[in-house]
């Protein structure tokens, strides 16, 4: 289903659309807890373009906010964190890291360049995938459970 | 608040025909919208009533694809009714200053 | 109210929190119709984290989603729209941009530089601020009427 | 679906205090909950109920002040009760494996 148009007619003359992203998506946001909700929404609607069940895209947002919860934690009060998230054809994957300085706006000027060298990108930041039905990457105590290193 | 499908469901009223319209009415659905028009235009009806209750947004090619409906119908502002509009829908056609191109009913 | 956290308990004992985002926040996407919605949600979501009427809320989704457009209908298939989004002390602006080269993933790569040429940013860019009340920038025929050239 | 707002309100009832949580309770608004529920334990409560009809997430943050409150009424697995939790909430406390830590009360 991913990538195409997905209209159908059903029987009673009920039209429905689907409409896939067909690429990543990119959120930035300061690294502070507030827009962390942001990360969980733009997951969740990312999970709800494409044929997830209710569950997957619960998972998808207990793990996004996980993930950008503990770079946060980490995060210098300056500090702004990058998550991309894209759907694949049977899952939905996401990978999140810190980045040192501010953005400018992207038609007023340079987008900001990311400053995190691979070591801090190894050490911080976080990946994960939500498949079905595979195993999550939220399972157990989920304060340390989205894995650190995803680079 | 996730889901971004969008349908469009035909009834048949006392009123006429009503298309109810759930999801967003924007660019990447509008052509649902005029599909569903055309056929209902096809079956001979003189006007259609689009029941717009689980419509959370409408963008202006949503609303294009609303003021083509009223144009087919002979572009009377009584041909479309716009039936439980939400109030961001009712804010984009106070903006776009369409508001009495359409008959609104607010209550079924 | 920007930028403090508004704990607030009332007098029967309800207890209230709003959230400010506390900077800018970046929304990326491939340069077609479907992403356009993501832009909206996070425009919605970052108006109503300060005290943005409903009214405010929807005049910015009507913005972002017809800037989006503008630059979905002018983008070539590979492309992508970046947006920026900041709620100031009174008013929420954004500006939104195409972005030529695909975005590598922040923790796996380096970040996708913006390809943009300052005439490319001219013209097409489009940038917008939701006032209140001051007047919107969609006003009239809301197919042309968020300015480009906005840098 | 926009606003984050979270509100705390206490109620009591045949079945003792409640508190109505309304919004998403993380790591943002998770000091909102303790704070209530140090104001409950103060007046002398020996339990309380959630009521999370109106709370579409709970992050770990979350859940950590719920399992507090637990600690702080004597860990019993019925000093807390979970009122009409939502689908996202009984996953989160499926996958952490505490959905048996509390009391489920899923009608009024
Ligand atoms: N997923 C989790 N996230 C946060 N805290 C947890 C989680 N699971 C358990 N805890 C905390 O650890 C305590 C002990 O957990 P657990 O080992 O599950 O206890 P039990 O022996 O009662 O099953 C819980 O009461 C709770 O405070
Ligand atoms: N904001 C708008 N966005 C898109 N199309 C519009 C808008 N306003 C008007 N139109 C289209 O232009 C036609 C004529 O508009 P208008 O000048 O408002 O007509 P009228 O003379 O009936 O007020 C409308 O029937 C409609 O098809």
């Amino acid at each position: 289903m991913l990538g195409t148009e997905d209209t159908a007619t059903t029987g009673d003359g009920d039209r429905t659309v689907a409409a896939p992203i067909g690429g990543p998506i990119t959120l930035g946001f300061p690294a502070r807890p507030e827009p962390v909700r942001l990360a969980r929404l733009v997951s969740a609607a990312v999970a709800g373009s494409v044929d997830a069940t209710i569950d997957d895209i619960e998972d998808l947002r207990i793990a996004v906010g996980e993930a950008c919860a503990i770079l946060v934690g980490h995060a210098s009060p300056t500090g702004r964190v990058d998550i991309t998230i894209e759907a694949g054809p049977d899952a939905i994957g996401f990978q999140c890291g810190p980045r040192r300085r501010h953005p400018t706006r992207p038609p007023g000027g340079r987008p900001g360049t990311d400053g995190v060298g691979v070591a801090g990108r190894r050490r911080r930041a976080a990946s994960g995938r939500c498949g079905r039905p595979a195993e999550l990457p939220v399972a157990g105590r989920l304060g340390g459970a989205v894995g650190a290193g995803g680079g | 608040m996730t889901g971004n499908e969008f349908t469009v469901a035909q009834e048949r009223s006392e009123d006429g025909i009503v298309l109810v319209l759930q999801g967003e009415l924007d660019m990447t659905t509008a052509p649902v919208v005029e599909a569903a028009v055309q056929e209902v235009a096809d079956e001979g009806a003189t006007g259609v009533t689009f029941d717009l209750e689980s419509v959370g947004f409408i963008d202006s090619s949503g609303l294009r694809s609303l003021l083509q409906a009223r144009e087919r119908f002979g572009e009377r502002n009584d041909s479309i009714t716009l039936r439980s509009p939400q109030r961001a829908t009712r804010r984009l056609l106070e903006v776009a200053g369409v508001l009495d191109h359409f008959t609104i009913d607010t209550k079924d």
